[in-house]
């Protein structure tokens, strides 16, 4: 092959191999739903990094649910966040032969070829989280619809400052996917007539830093003297600003809405200096992966679009265009319901 | 001259002391005892463990077996501040400066003056090193760092180190051997006061001459035994060399006679500005050639530039006619220069390479065949060498630095005349070598020159310049002052260029 | 014998001379970056004059209070010739312990800087006791030091987090609060390293870290407690980053444990940049201070003057081999310029 | 005595514990024997251990280089964006090698002209090297590499009938070059020399300046090189590839008791040092030893390789000391 590319137009480009790397997901396997959930299935979760405190919650979840059904989960990865990382780790679980790996890919496509062999070697893979390139899982996870996300953040916010005044948004970094997303879906939504009295000024980004979200914040309130809402999409964001904003003058005069953790926010909820913000629940996102995972393994579904199977507690599920499972609305999050949640 | 009561109790003693270091048996049931107000020395050949002596003495080494006992009283050692707190002074035998730090902390560190709260009086620390200074008859600027000292000034430092304790035992060794007759001149008479005012003074020297001069007790080992303790009245230099060398000396410069060739080195207007300047000169085949002059005055400098070591800022360098490429050792050595440097521990060798390799290295290219290294070349230029130097060492694979001094220096001679040379350049070729190696190094050297190797020897032994040379170059402050052929060399004839009192009519071609 | 002490006088006249010269020259380290430093300031404070502002300074300040002080600490070992990797991890290790300490209690500042420093004085000891009774190398050691102390800190925190909210508010306003507009943070920075630049100048101990480093046989003759003043140095690096942990703490208020990861490789640039010599005996915390202040000024300029974040990197690279390379010609001509001067 | 004290030398101790690593493996895990884990496991470090090849020859002459990482992922970043313009891959290889023959250049030139230490250079040119991956690549990833390429840097392509993958093999070829120019050739004495005393080398005429920017050039075109392997191996280009191996490098040249102030070591101890790092990370993980428990282990073994041998010296001085004095006493 090499010496006929190499004759054919003088070296290989990028051109010549786009028909690389067949599909290997050629499952013929027939979905059975009424297979039971086999017993004693083991599961792997890898999250992006082995320290992050998010995604221990989600596995810890996740393998709690596994003991629901008899099987037995187990948590691996590396400590550090970088593309390459995962890699070894799924060698290791090809090994020892786990019946799923469950994965939150630090880099869509450097995990793909041992994830691929994995499924070769007939390993279920569930991405959660963060999805790897389609054809290197048979099922994603997603939190929420990324649209629902974006909508309902300018939704809420709107709804608490009676549809009139600016806004900013508060990120994470320039080049965060499903950040990038989820402003173009609140951008969509603010076009609508009923919010013609409401303006988003400007977006900073904070990274992901406290203590440049922090700086961030304050830059805002200064600069746009006549701001009254922060939508901040991010855990470490919505955090640092809520923080700055309840040691400040502006307490109660500027409303914080977002994406953040019960734990990080409980104290300005209860300060007042948050009225509300949402996420989803991860427990339950560890929870639905586990049985997706464990649904696969024991032949009630192979990733079919339109395949359903039930997710223990939180009743049935579907599958998706691409093998995507959504886990449903974000949880609301406020003052009365606030303590029944601890992550 | 108070004559030391040898019946009293000695200040400071070794009784039945070993020493080895791995298998190399240093000192062997060793005995000595250094009276108060006496001057006392410690002779042998290179290797015999002078050194060794004085470090267990200093409490560097602890000794295997036997005792060092303070006022008759047994005492240990736990390391150098030990012995010094109990007033032992010691001069290393190579300086021990830090190189960072300003020449007054060099002498006092860990002792400085102090004012209120445990502060270091900076002003007293300067004073006082001043005043040492002028004791010793030099102006080394307190404030100056160590580094980049020449090597006797160097050695200075260390002397005004010692001095500045007050000690009651004061040890030498070979504190003179960088130094120029004035210099020990200056630390003899130092001496003498301390000794008058009653310290003890153990003293090594290869020089003779200072032995008689200043001690007057000699103890002398051989192979790391003790061979005699007596005074120094009634004995004569050759008596001593036969206790140190067990047989009678050939005579210490065999300068044979030689036929003198064509130019071999030419030096051409070579300047280094700051450091000497306009120096012109010739080496011809046959012949030995002495760089002379005060510590200071240059050499080493013009020595390094000649070699390409420096560069230099103008003039040129010619071998055999040929102009040399500047600032190249590799063009220098492939012309057929070689360059034994005056600071052996830093340049001359590579103390944590074994004895074969380090001879070795200049000569890769030579013990290798199809680009890997021959050990059996290798090994076989080190045997040669080791053999025709009389270099004493356990196995060639053992590394330089465990060698004594003396037998360090005949590894970088082996090193550089392995390379078969046409130009042979050296620097102090014989400081620390012991008499006996000292007349086979002036043997070789003369032996090497008569079969035509052109002979540059920078040295600041006086005698050993007017014993080898045939002709006798001076340098004073960086200018080369005088030209003195074999016949007209006397030690004043050489002092008086070196210290700028000839009238320039006498001054180099 | 009259022209033996005539010589060296006309010796010490040229060297007279030259030492005030070479002064300069070493002075001239500490003046080039912060020469730099004014420079990189003005430029950006006339692209962008909001960098200079209250809040500019106050930042400026608050980025640099932290890796000065893992700078003055680092120092204090570079000079004893050996180099101490764990700084990052012991940094990490002592917010953790910090942050789960005072987690949703009411401890003040001084109790939280107590156990950070205590934190990082026990780090500090077994690196020092390592290399200086074990004398083994200290970049071997201290790398594994590394490893050891990030291995321990992610096995305590398994992942979990210390948020700004679970933290005392006296410990925050420490991070936070200022003093006549000037934080408190970089005011502590300046204490520590004053103190330890007037100890390194002044005192006997001080001066023989520097004696170690230039030359550890000569100082083991000389009868300088080698091993115990390379312990101290250690203890001493180690109890500022261990108080730098807690700092970080009451600076970020959430912390996780890899806080300050890889850090190690900045504070050593700080010192290299600050003129203290990697093999010891040369260099003073006033300088390390300075370049670990240049370091992250250059990181606050890029960013205030907008430079596009995926050029920061490789500016600030360039940035600081500039820096080094100047100021080593600039030192290489000048002594140069020294050497003919001295000409006869 | 001295074959006793031969044989105590860490770098043979580290061979020996990297052959009692592999046989406990063989006899307690399952799974670690097959020949797709051992294929695995090796080539998953297949880049840092050829990077720890020239990183071993630096060291032992006195320097280091702490760009190699930075370097591996400008060139996997310049391979990523220069495939994605449409680059002939058979153009591109060369072009990323002469990148790193220039940052090696830079590194070198530095070093040597400038006259500034190793250290302090390579600090300035990892960031610097990083940044430019990061503008040359920004934050996307490029994937979709040859598979006619790919295909020889990834584990499951073998060698017919062993476990030694493509990258493997290499790496056993440099090595052998590695080691002869190292212990066999006038070129490796200089190194040792240089590494030990560099006046004293410069003096007998070694071309101590031309020797180390060779040196660092050579670095940095293995890194880069390690950068196109690293690119093809994992299918994916981006700028952070390879962060922080700077560290894992060094610190397996260092566990082969290699010696960080130059003029010690062995070829043979660096690259038992990187397959005991490899090895023993596959075996733990396959234990489901838990990532934290392996960093800790990873720093012990460092301590110890410095350690023990100071204690096994300490212990056989002391011993020499008592027989010495047995025998002067008797
Ligand atoms: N640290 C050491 N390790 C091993 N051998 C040593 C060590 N120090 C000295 N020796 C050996 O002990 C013997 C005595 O050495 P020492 O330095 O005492 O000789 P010396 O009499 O001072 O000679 P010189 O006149 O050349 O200075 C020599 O054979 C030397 O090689
Ligand atoms: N590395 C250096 N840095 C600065 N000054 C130096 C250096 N080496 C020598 N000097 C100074 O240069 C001058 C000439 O020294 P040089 O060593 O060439 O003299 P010398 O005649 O060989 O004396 P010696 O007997 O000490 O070797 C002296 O003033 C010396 O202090
Ligand atoms: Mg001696
Ligand atoms: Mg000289």
């Amino acid at each position: 092959a090499l010496a006929v590319t190499l004759a054919g137009c003088g070296g290989t480009t990028k051109k010549d191999s786009s028909d690389n790397g067949g599909d290997v997901k050629a499952t013929d396997a027939k979905a059975n739903p009424d297979a039971p959930l086999k017993k004693g299935l083991k599961l792997a979760f890898l999250p992006k990094q082995i320290n992050n405190p998010y995604e221990k919650i989600v596995d810890d979840a996740g393998i709690e649910a596994a003991g629901e059904f008899g099987g037995k989960g187990k948590e691996v990865g590396p400590s550090d966040a970088s593309a390459s990382s995962q890699v070894s780790y799924i060698n290791t679980l090809i090994q020892q032969r786990q019946d799923a790996i469950l994965i939150a890919a630090n880099d869509p496509n450097a995990v793909c070829g041992p994830l691929k062999q994995a499924m070769k070697k007939d390993i279920k893979v569930v991405a959660y989280d963060s999805d790897t390139a389609k054809e290197c899982r048979q099922l994603f996870i997603n939190q929420a619809s990324s649209e629902e996300i974006g909508r309902s953040e300018v939704q809420h916010i709107a709804e608490q400052l009676d549809y009139k005044g600016e806004i900013a948004i508060l990120s994470a970094t320039q080049n965060a996917t499903n950040q990038n997303t989820w402003i173009e879906f609140m951008k969509d939504e603010l076009k609508k007539p009923k919010y013609k009295n409401m303006k988003l000024v400007k977006t900073a980004y904070g990274d992901d830093d406290d203590q440049k979200s922090f700086q961030e914040t304050q830059g805002l309130l200064k600069a746009y003297p006549n701001l009254k809402g922060i939508i901040s999409p991010t855990t470490v964001g919505i955090a640092a600003a809520a923080r700055y904003i309840s040691g400040s003058s502006y307490k109660g005069k500027v409303v914080i809405n977002g994406l953040g953790t019960p734990n990080q926010m409980r104290k300005y909820v209860k300060d007042g200096t948050v009225e509300q913000f949402s996420l989803w629940d991860p427990k339950k996102l560890g929870y639905l992966g586990s049985y997706a995972a464990a649904a696969l393994a024991s032949g009630q579904i192979t990733g079919a679009e339109g395949e359903k199977f039930k997710a223990g507690k939180l009743g049935e599920y579907t599958i998706g265009k691409d093998g995507e499972v959504i886990l449903g609305p974000p949880t609301v999050f406020n003052k009365d319901n606030i303590d029944d949640f601890d992550f | 001259m108070s004559q030391a009561d040898s019946t009293g109790v000695p200040v400071l003693a070794l009784k039945g002391v070993n020493k080895s270091f791995g298998a190399v048996r240093a000192l062997r049931d060793v005995s000595l005892e250094l009276f108060p107000g006496e001057a006392h020395a410690l002779a042998g050949e290179n290797g015999a463990g002078k050194s060794t002596l004085i470090k267990t003495l200093a409490g560097v080494h602890r000794p295997d077996a036997g005792q060092v006992l303070l006022d008759g009283e047994p005492v240990v050692f736990h390391g150098p501040a030990n012995a010094r707190d109990v007033g032992i002074a010691v001069i290393y035998q190579e300086p021990t400066l830090f190189p960072d730090l300003s020449i007054a902390e060099n002498i006092f560190m860990g002792r400085q003056p102090r004012r209120g709260l445990g502060r270091i009086d900076h002003k007293a620390v300067r004073s006082a090193t001043a005043a040492l200074m002028g004791r010793l008859g030099v102006a080394l600027d307190p404030d100056r760092p160590a580094r980049g000292l020449s090597i006797a000034d160097q050695q200075i430092v260390e002397i005004a180190k010692a001095l500045s304790f007050d000690a009651r035992v004061l040890i030498m060794d070979e504190p003179t051997a960088a130094l120029t007759g004035s210099e020990t001149a200056r630390l003899f008479s130092v001496v003498e006061a301390l000794r008058a005012e009653g310290a003890a003074v153990l003293f090594i020297s290869h020089r003779l001459e200072e032995i008689f001069r200043l001690c007057q007790r000699v103890t002398t080992l051989r192979d790391g035994r003790w061979v005699a303790s007596e005074p120094l009245e009634g004995l004569t230099e050759d008596d001593l060399v036969r206790r140190m060398v067990g047989r009678d000396l050939d005579e210490l410069y065999p300068k044979q006679d030689t036929r003198v060739g064509e130019t071999a080195l030419s030096v051409h207007r070579l300047t280094r500005e700051g450091v000497f300047r306009d120096v012109s000169f010739e080496v011809r085949r046959g012949e030995i050639v002495a760089l002379a002059g005060l510590v200071g005055a240059g050499r080493t400098e013009v020595a390094q530039a000649v070699f390409g070591v420096d560069r230099a800022d103008a003039g040129e360098v010619r071998v055999a006619g040929t102009p040399l490429r500047p600032g190249s050792p590799n063009a220098a050595m492939a012309a057929g220069l070689a360059l034994v440097p005056e600071d052996r521990r830093q340049r001359g060798l590579v103390m944590e390479m074994s004895i074969e390799r380090n001879i070795g290295l200049t000569g890769l290219d030579r013990i290798s065949g199809g680009g890997l290294v021959k050990r059996a070349l290798e090994r076989g230029r080190a045997t040669d060498w080791a053999t025709r130097l009389q270099l004493k060492y356990g196995k060639l694979s053992d590394h330089v630095g465990v060698l004594s001094g003396g037998n360090q220096q005949k590894v970088v001679l082996a090193k550089w005349l392995a390379t078969d040379p046409a130009v042979l350049i050296v620097d102090e070729p014989t400081r620390g070598i012991d008499v006996g190696t000292k007349a086979e190094v002036h043997r070789l050297l003369s032996s090497l020159a008569a079969e035509g190797l052109a002979v540059l020897m920078v040295s600041s032994d006086l005698p050993e310049v007017l014993g080898m040379a045939d002709r006798v170059l001076v340098m004073h402050e960086g200018r080369l002052v005088a030209e003195i052929p074999r016949a007209e060399a006397t030690e004043e004839s050489v002092m008086a260029a070196a210290t700028g009192r000839t009238g320039k009519g006498r001054a180099a071609a | 014998m009259t022209a033996t002490i005539e010589k060296p006088t006309a010796q010490a006249e040229a060297g007279r001379s030259a030492r005030s010269l070479v002064d300069t020259v070493f002075r001239a380290r500490e003046i080039s970056i912060a020469g730099a430093l004014v420079l990189l300031v003005l430029f950006t404070w006339i692209a962008e004059p909001r960098f200079l502002n209250d809040q500019g300074v106050k930042d400026l300040l608050l980025n640099a209070a932290i890796l000065v002080l893992l700078a003055v600490g680092q120092s204090v070992v570079v000079v004893t010739r050996n180099i101490d990797l764990s700084v990052g991890s012991v940094v990490g290790l002592s917010a953790f312990a910090c942050g789960k300490f005072v987690s949703g209690t009411d401890h003040g500042p001084l109790l939280v800087a107590l156990l950070g420093i205590a934190v990082g004085m026990a780090c500090g000891l077994v690196s020092g006791a390592l290399v200086s009774f074990g004398k083994v190398p200290a970049l071997v050691v201290t790398l594994g030091m590394l490893y050891i102390i990030q291995g321990i800190d992610y096995w305590w925190a398994e992942g979990e987090q210390i948020n700004a909210a679970d933290v005392p508010q006296s410990v925050l306003d420490l991070g936070s609060g200022s003093v006549l507009g000037i934080p408190y943070l970089p005011l502590i920075s300046f204490a520590v390293l004053a103190v330890t630049a007037y100890f390194l100048r002044s005192y006997r101990s001080g001066r023989e870290l520097y004696a170690i480093g230039s030359s550890p046989e000569a100082a083991r003759l000389a009868g300088v407690p080698i091993r115990r003043r390379v312990l101290g140095a250690y203890v001493f690096s180690g109890a500022v980053a261990g108080f730098a942990g807690s700092l970080w703490l009451a600076r970020f208020g959430t912390v996780v444990a890899d806080n300050a990861h890889g850090w190690e490789l900045t504070v050593v640039s700080a010192v290299v940049v600050g003129g203290v010599a990697i093999v010891g005996g040369v260099g003073t915390v006033w300088g390390a201070a300075l370049g670990a202040l240049l370091l992250t000024t250059i990181g606050s300029a890029l960013s205030v003057l907008k430079v596009d974040s995926f050029w920061e990197d490789a500016i600030a690279g360039a940035l600081l081999l500039a820096a080094i390379s100047v100021d080593r010609i600039v030192n290489v001509r000048m002594t140069r310029a020294l050497r003919k001067r001295s000409a006869r | 005595m001295s074959p006793l004290r031969g044989a105590l030398r860490w770098d043979t101790a580290v061979g020996v514990l990297l052959v009692a690593v592999f046989v406990t493996g063989l006899g307690t895990t399952d799974g670690f024997a097959s020949r797709d884990n051992l294929a695995f496991a090796f080539n998953d470090i297949a880049e840092v251990a050829l990077m720890a090849l020239p990183m071993t020859l630096l060291v032992v002459a006195g320097q280091v280089d702490l760009s190699v990482a930075s370097m591996l992922g400008l060139s996997s970043a310049l391979t990523g964006q220069l495939w994605d313009s449409g680059w002939a891959f058979e153009t591109i290889v060369p072009v990323v090698l002469l990148v790193g023959v220039a940052g090696g250049l830079l590194n070198g030139w530095l070093v040597t002209k400038v006259g500034l230490p190793s250290l302090a250079v390579t600090i300035g040119t990892l960031a610097l090297y990083r940044g430019l991956a990061s503008v040359v690549l920004g934050s996307n990833a490029i994937t979709d590499f040859p598979e006619t390429y790919a295909k020889w840097a990834v584990d499951t392509t073998t060698i017919p009938g062993t476990f030694i993958t493509y990258p493997v093999a290499l790496f056993i070829v440099l090595a052998v070059v590695a080691a002869v120019v190292l212990h066999a050739t006038g070129l490796g004495r200089s190194l040792f020399a240089i590494g030990a005393q560099e006046d004293a080398a410069y003096f007998a005429g070694i071309r101590v300046k031309r020797i180390k920017l060779l040196l660092f050039v050579v670095t940095g075109l293995v890194s880069a090189f390690a950068g196109v392997v690293f690119t093809l191996r994992y299918g994916s280009a981006r700028a952070d590839n390879g962060s922080g191996f700077e560290m894992l490098v060094i610190a397996s040249v260092l566990l082969g008791g290699i010696d960080f102030d130059g003029g010690k070591g062995t070829l043979f101890g660096a690259v038992a040092g990187v397959l005991l790092i490899g090895i023993l990370k596959n075996l733990l993980t396959l234990n489901d030893v838990a990532n934290e428990v392996q960093v800790i282990v990873t720093g012990l073994l460092l301590v110890a390789s410095v350690l023990t041998p100071r204690l096994i010296s300490t212990v056989s001085e002391w011993r020499h000391r008592r027989a010495a004095a047995a025998t002067s006493s008797g």
